[in-house]
């Protein structure tokens, strides 16, 4: 199935992988009835290429972790997915990105709507400068999702509730949200994330800011929300990947090297480039 | 022990812990056969002290044992180890137990001596002791082949030794044909066929225990277990993958 | 051989000695600043103090209807001759005083405003006529500064300004308590005079207001949304690298070009009027603008990324991620380049002289189309005025500039923390 | 707010654009020196008469020369001041412009004066003095009829009567017109009385003006701005050093400052007057007959200006420190103003 293994030197594998053209992602990229799927990706700064035909599909009600070293593109992918990369004027992507099947770089489809649809959770939790209830209600307000103030009210203490966070703040929700921990920051993001329902959320490194007890709630939640949305989350902790996602995808220098269900990426993986960077073999 | 990549972790450390787990498994592989030896050496000898010192070293490979489990406890803690790197110490966890099991038969093999030739009984005839001697080699044989397994990881190894192992099978049941001859010869060496049986079966298991080591050897690489799957399954799926 | 703690140790004590150099340095420094800034306060607060006290001089004023033409009317009240009425009741003050020069000198005790206050008095309340009644008038500068003790009366006559003779009445008003220093309303209510008793600042102040306002209401929109377009929307290319480095630029040019700008444009082009105060705004805003457009940029580009990402990440358009969160956020370092370029227009004369603001104007302006001038023009005109008197009415100019520019800072303070607690 | 902001911004500019064709106080440029005047005259105008205050700019008397003659019409000034006479180059200008009707109004007279500190000792100097100790290159001091770069370092080099100080004057830069006045009055006065150099006024008058008029440039006469308290405070600091600025700031500042005599005459108000001191000058103003009835109050103001009582023998100009003129010619300019007589050159 593939020879790489055989290869004991991982400056080989790499070059293989790298060099190589015609390179091939190792598994399985499809999974039935795809949430998002994405076939031959590119994304280009300026002139440097930094995501190669990266070809996946993000299942429904699953984890997908993206991984891999520093620099890999991971979250120049992930941010590929919700157009954020729109912002920065020398980015370029093309390939098929299709959510629902429908082409999200199309000229019909509206960043707006499609930002609407897909959430975004950040690395470093940022709250607006706003009360709780505030960057609850923010999303709600500007896409008008709420009729009236009850509403409002109700969206606002399901989605702290579902982020595990309105015991914590249901009683200062007029209180800055700048002003709560950084484990609740987050879960305050991930919050004004789901407040406008989206179909499909994307994670940047979620945890990457936070305390291993923080770290953890966070890592329930994300179980918990899989029940009723599709997750896509980039995370530099192998064993964060390990334990939330269902499936992993291993990403090196612009590729996508293998992705697969995650207990196979992490007992047995097949390229030696992914065993070499989840054994801590090269970074 | 080499890695399936030429270069080790980022972190030394851990490479020297796991190079540090290696020697301790192939010092009690080592021992393991030495004490199988040495046993088979004083039922040859009839050297009783002998024997008592071969018992008594057991204890070393019992040491070695929880040394070896230790050490795997920690790596586990320390490094979160996963791939082959989670598969090397779980099957070494394991290996170490056979190995510490292969030692307990070499013990009996001593006892046997003790048996024979301490106090008033009658001891067995040469004749009838041969065909341990044989058997104790062949099954050391496939422990020494397992250890070097162990350090090359070339399954090739490993799957002679599974095939030694269906060998020893065959050649435990005409040990048995002949052991029943002697007794239709004389019938005053029952007293010391029960033994010998017993003996007999000791190295049976010592065989077994290094054919469970070529196993996990096969796990460590490909990460599928073939404890319980017929060779031919076994060398298909190494072909496979 | 000395150990690594010996080498350290010996080391120690230059360090201390270093730093603690440093910090007298720095203390140093700040005490030099505040010495210069001290003396600068002291002797301007010392010059200007005093012109919040002015002398008046209480007269014996014969308003009898004589005055009047005979008869006390509206008319007869706004058209009598009260320089007559007060050089009268002088006269029979000192009627041994003869000559045409004494009498010159005697008339000059009284402020020639003083007429026209007098005037004024009466117009208000014509009940006083018909009566010989005790006025207090508005003594000359001469008197006032006489007054003040900054003329020298041991000095040789022919070095004073004020010869024996007045010194004399003088000090008979002052035996009969008939001078007396009040409190200067008309510096705070009356625009410039060339007579430095009835010069006011209240001109330069309204004609400041005006400029200022009209200045902060184009500059300060104009630069914020020049800075948000820039900054956030505009995209990066070669034409807005040029717009910037010229933006950088203009901040360096020198304020009399922009002066010179104003002339040709909204003088020359558009025939807007000098020397109002609307054009002196607009003048100064062009000044301004590079300064609040680039603070501004500097405000905006502070602003977190993530905060930006946050808002593009829930779906807000890239103007509305401006308005609801950059903005407000920005909003204080904004106001604080705002709040400088709207200090530097304040104390601004050079860009205002080619456009005639620099220019002897008495009617207090009742809005940005009245000819005026502003504080630091007044500062500038007094200085360069003979009259003794007008030195304490520069420096008070000065105080009154300063505490204007102290104004606007706290305001700017206060409405910046009022925002920060938004968090 | 910003919508309104920028609403009475637009608002502001369509007023603007109105008022530009209805100006209803009178306009002045013109020369910082005759401003001291102006602007009482103005002052007191404007309190008496029911017609706004004049608005009054210190422009010195070229660049109001030349406001005043861009054009006729509300956005340009009404009157110019002036120190001196206007030049043929202007009048020409002001015709081409359409300024055609120019009424020329003389004031009064200014005198310029050499100061000093009072605890200095006072100077009796000549305009020959005067001319030795500041001209940028003066006569051989061998007799011969040649110019070399003046060698006099103090005022007794200059002059053995004076006292041996270092010569140090402080005085208005090139820009002023006080400084053109005491060049052609002071400096030319004294420059005349070498035989040689008068006489080159008529073979070669362009080399006579720049050796009468040119000042020295080696540091001992000072450019100190056109502040005359500046001047007159540093001369306090200083009492070798010499001031030249006009007689209204010696008038005001008599008890520490004394003016140096010229020609042996003192620098006083009726000395000026009656024309024996030597250095002083004629100050005009020059009105748009054109504007006249267009803004309010022109001729009232001039009639202001004229009257007795401003620029009389005892108006209140002369407590400013003007030296007012003969009587005769008082009348011929008040009689002008009247009949708006024009000028013509």
């Amino acid at each position: 199935m593939n020879e790489q293994v055989k290869s004991d030197s991982s400056n080989l594998l790499e070059r293989e992988v790298v060099d190589n053209p015609d390179f091939v992602t190792v598994g399985d990229i499809a999974v039935e009835n795809p949430a998002m799927t994405c076939r031959d990706v590119n994304v280009y700064y300026a002139d440097k290429q930094a995501i190669f035909d990266v070809s996946v599909d993000i299942g429904r009600n699953e984890v997908i972790a993206m991984i891999g070293p520093s620099g890999c593109g991971k979250s120049t992918f992930l941010r590929c997915l919700n157009r954020m990369n729109d912002t920065i004027e020398i980015c370029r992507v093309t390939g098929d990105i299709a959510l629902e099947g429908e082409d999200i770089y199309a000229r019909s489809m509206d960043v707006v709507l499609l930002r609407a649809r897909v959430g975004m959770v950040f690395q470093k939790p940022n709250p607006f400068p706003k009360s709780v209830y505030d960057n609850v209600a923010y999303g709600v307000r500007l896409h008008g999702l709420a009729r009236n103030k009850s509403e409002l009210d109700d969206i606002v203490e399901q989605s702290l509730k579902k982020a595990g966070l309105w015991n914590e703040v249901n009683d200062r929700l007029d209180k800055p949200g700048t002003g709560l921990s950084g484990g609740q920051q987050q879960r305050l993001c991930i919050a004004r994330a789901i407040a406008i329902s989206p179909e499909l959320i994307l994670m940047d490194e979620p945890c990457s800011a936070l305390d291993p007890i923080a770290t953890a709630r966070i890592e329930d939640l994300i179980d918990e929300l899989r029940q009723q949305y599709s997750i896509a989350i980039v995370t530099h902790s192998m064993q964060q990947a390990a334990r939330v996602s269902q499936r992993t995808a291993y990403f090196h220098l612009g590729k996508l090297v293998e992705v697969g269900p995650t207990n196979d990426i992490f007992t047995k993986p097949i390229h030696g480039l992914t065993e070499g960077y989840i054994t801590g073999r090269f970074g | 022990m080499t890695t399936i990549q030429g270069e080790g972790h980022i972190f030394t450390r851990f490479d020297d812990e796991m190079k540090q787990l290696h020697s301790t498994v192939v010092g009690m592989g080592v021992l393991a056969v030495k004490q199988l030896r040495d046993a088979v050496d004083t039922l040859r000898t009839e050297d009783t002290e002998k024997a008592h010192d071969v018992i008594s070293n057991d204890t070393k490979l019992n040491q070695l044992d929880i040394d070896a489990d230790e050490q795997i406890t920690t790596i586990i803690a320390k490094r979160a180890p996963v791939a082959k790197d989670l598969r090397e110490l779980i099957a070494v966890g394991k290996i170490v137990s056979e190995l510490e099991r292969a030692g307990d038969e070499a013990r009996k093999i001593a006892g046997l001596t003790i048996r024979f030739y301490e106090g008033t009984s009658r001891p067995p005839n040469e004749e009838i002791l041969r065909d341990i001697y044989t058997l104790a080699d062949y099954v050391s044989g496939m422990l020494e082949k397992s250890m070097s397994v162990f350090d090359d990881l070339d399954l090739n190894g490993a799957v002679e030794v599974l095939n030694m192992g269906l060998k020893l099978d065959d050649q435990l049941q005409s040990i048995l044909r002949h052991l029943s001859t002697f007794i239709m010869e004389d019938s005053r060496n029952v007293g010391n066929f029960v033994d010998i049986v017993l003996g007999i079966r000791a190295l049976e298991r010592f065989g077994g225990h290094a054919k469970n080591i070529a196993g996990h050897l096969v796990f460590i690489k490909f990460g599928f277990d073939v404890r319980h799957e017929g060779i031919d399954v076994i060398v298909k799926s190494i072909r496979e993958s | 051989m000395s150990t690594q703690r010996q080498i350290v140790e010996s080391t120690l004590a230059r360090r201390y000695a270093r730093e603690s150099r440093f910090q007298w340095y720095g203390r140093i420094s700040i005490l030099i600043g505040i010495l210069f800034l001290g003396f600068l306060l002291v002797t301007t607060f010392l010059n200007g103090y005093k012109v919040l006290l002015q002398t008046y001089i209480q007269l014996e004023v014969d308003l009898t209807p004589a005055q009047f033409g005979g008869e006390i009317t509206e008319e007869s009240i706004a058209g009598a001759n009260y320089d007559g009425i007060i050089k009268s009741s002088l006269r029979a003050e000192f009627p041994d005083v003869s000559g045409r020069k004494n009498r010159r000198a005697l008339y000059g005790l009284i402020s020639n405003g003083a007429k026209y206050d007098l005037r004024d008095m009466l117009i208000e309340n014509p009940a006083m006529a018909g009566d010989i009644r005790p006025i207090w008038l508005l003594a000359d500068d001469e008197v006032d500064v006489f007054m003040k003790g900054r003329i020298d009366r041991n000095q040789p006559e022919a070095n004073r300004r004020l010869k024996d003779n007045a010194i004399g009445w003088i000090d008979r008003f002052i035996e009969q308590g008939r001078v007396e220093k009040r409190f200067n309303v008309p510096f705070f209510t009356r625009g410039d005079s060339r007579e430095p008793e009835q010069a006011g600042i209240f001109g330069a102040i309204m004609g400041s207001f005006f400029t200022i306002m009209v200045c902060m209401l184009l500059a300060v929109p104009i630069g914020v949304a020049a800075a948000v377009y820039l900054q956030e929307l505009a995209p990066k290319n070669r034409i807005t690298d040029l717009i910037e480095v010229n933006i950088n630029n203009l901040a360096a040019v020198p304020s009399i070009i922009f002066g010179l700008l104003g002339l040709a444009i909204f003088l020359n082009v558009f025939g807007l009027p000098r020397s109002v105060p609307l054009v002196g705004g607009m003048v100064l805003s062009l000044m301004t603008l590079p300064t609040i457009i680039i603070s501004s940029r500097a405000a905006l580009a502070a602003v977190p990324p993530s905060i930006r990402e946050a808002a593009l990440g829930v779906g807000a358009s890239p103007i509305q991620t401006v308005l609801h969160h950059v903005l407000p956020l920005a909003m204080p370092g904004m106001l604080t380049g705002a709040i400088i370029g709207l200090a530097q227009a304040l104390g601004e004369t050079a860009p205002l002289l080619v456009i005639g603001m620099v220019a002897f104007i008495v009617d207090v302006p009742g809005g940005p189309m009245d000819p005026g001038t502003v504080l630091p023009v007044q500062i500038y005109l007094w200085s360069d005025s003979p009259e003794r008197a007008f030195v304490e009415r520069t420096s008070a100019a000065i105080l009154v500039l300063l505490a204007f520019l102290v104004a606007l800072n706290s305001f700017i303070v206060l409405l910046r923390r009022k925002l920060e607690r938004r968090w | 707010m910003r919508k309104s902001a920028i609403s009475l911004v637009a608002l502001g500019l369509i007023t603007a654009t109105i008022h530009a064709h209805a100006r209803d106080h009178i306009m002045i440029v013109g020369s910082s020196t005759v401003y001291p005047f102006a602007t009482v005259v103005a002052e007191s105008f404007g309190k008496t008469s029911g017609f706004k205050t004049p608005i009054i700019e210190s422009t010195g008397s070229g660049g109001g020369m030349k406001l005043f003659c861009a054009g006729v019409g509300v956005q340009h000034p009404d009157i110019t001041n002036s120190s001196r006479r206007i030049k043929k180059s202007e009048f020409d200008r002001c015709q081409e412009n359409g300024v055609k009707d120019v009424v020329e109004v003389k004031v009064g007279y200014d005198g310029i004066v050499l100061g000093s500190s009072k605890e200095a000792q006072r100077l009796d100097l000549t305009r020959r003095d005067i001319f030795l100790a500041l001209a940028k290159e003066v006569p051989n001091s061998d007799g011969s009829e040649s110019l070399v770069p003046n060698p006099y370092r103090t005022w007794a080099d200059v002059n053995a009567e004076l006292p041996a100080i270092k010569i140090e004057v402080l005085g208005p830069p090139p820009t002023s017109g006080t400084r053109d006045a005491f060049a052609e009055l002071a400096l030319e006065g004294g420059c005349k009385t070498f035989d040689w150099v008068r006489a080159m006024k008529k073979s070669d008058k362009s080399a006579y003006k720049s050796a009468c008029h040119t000042v020295r440039e080696d540091g001992a006469y000072i450019e100190a701005g056109e502040n005359d308290n500046l001047i007159i405070q540093k001369l306090q600091e200083n009492p070798d050093a010499l001031g030249v600025f006009g007689f209204s700031f010696l008038d005001q500042n008599a008890d520490v400052i004394q003016g140096a005599s010229i020609d042996g005459v003192a620098p006083e108000f009726e000395l000026i007057a009656d024309g024996s001191y030597p250095v002083s000058r004629p100050l005009y103003f020059y009105a748009k007959t054109a504007h006249i009835g267009v803004i309010p109050g022109i001729q009232e103001f001039m009639d202001a200006f004229t009257g007795d009582a401003a620029f009389g023998d005892e108006g209140y100009l002369t407590d400013k420190g003007l030296i007012p003129m003969s009587a005769e010619e008082r009348q011929q300019f008040s009689t002008a103003v009247r009949n708006r007589t024009s000028l013509s050159m």
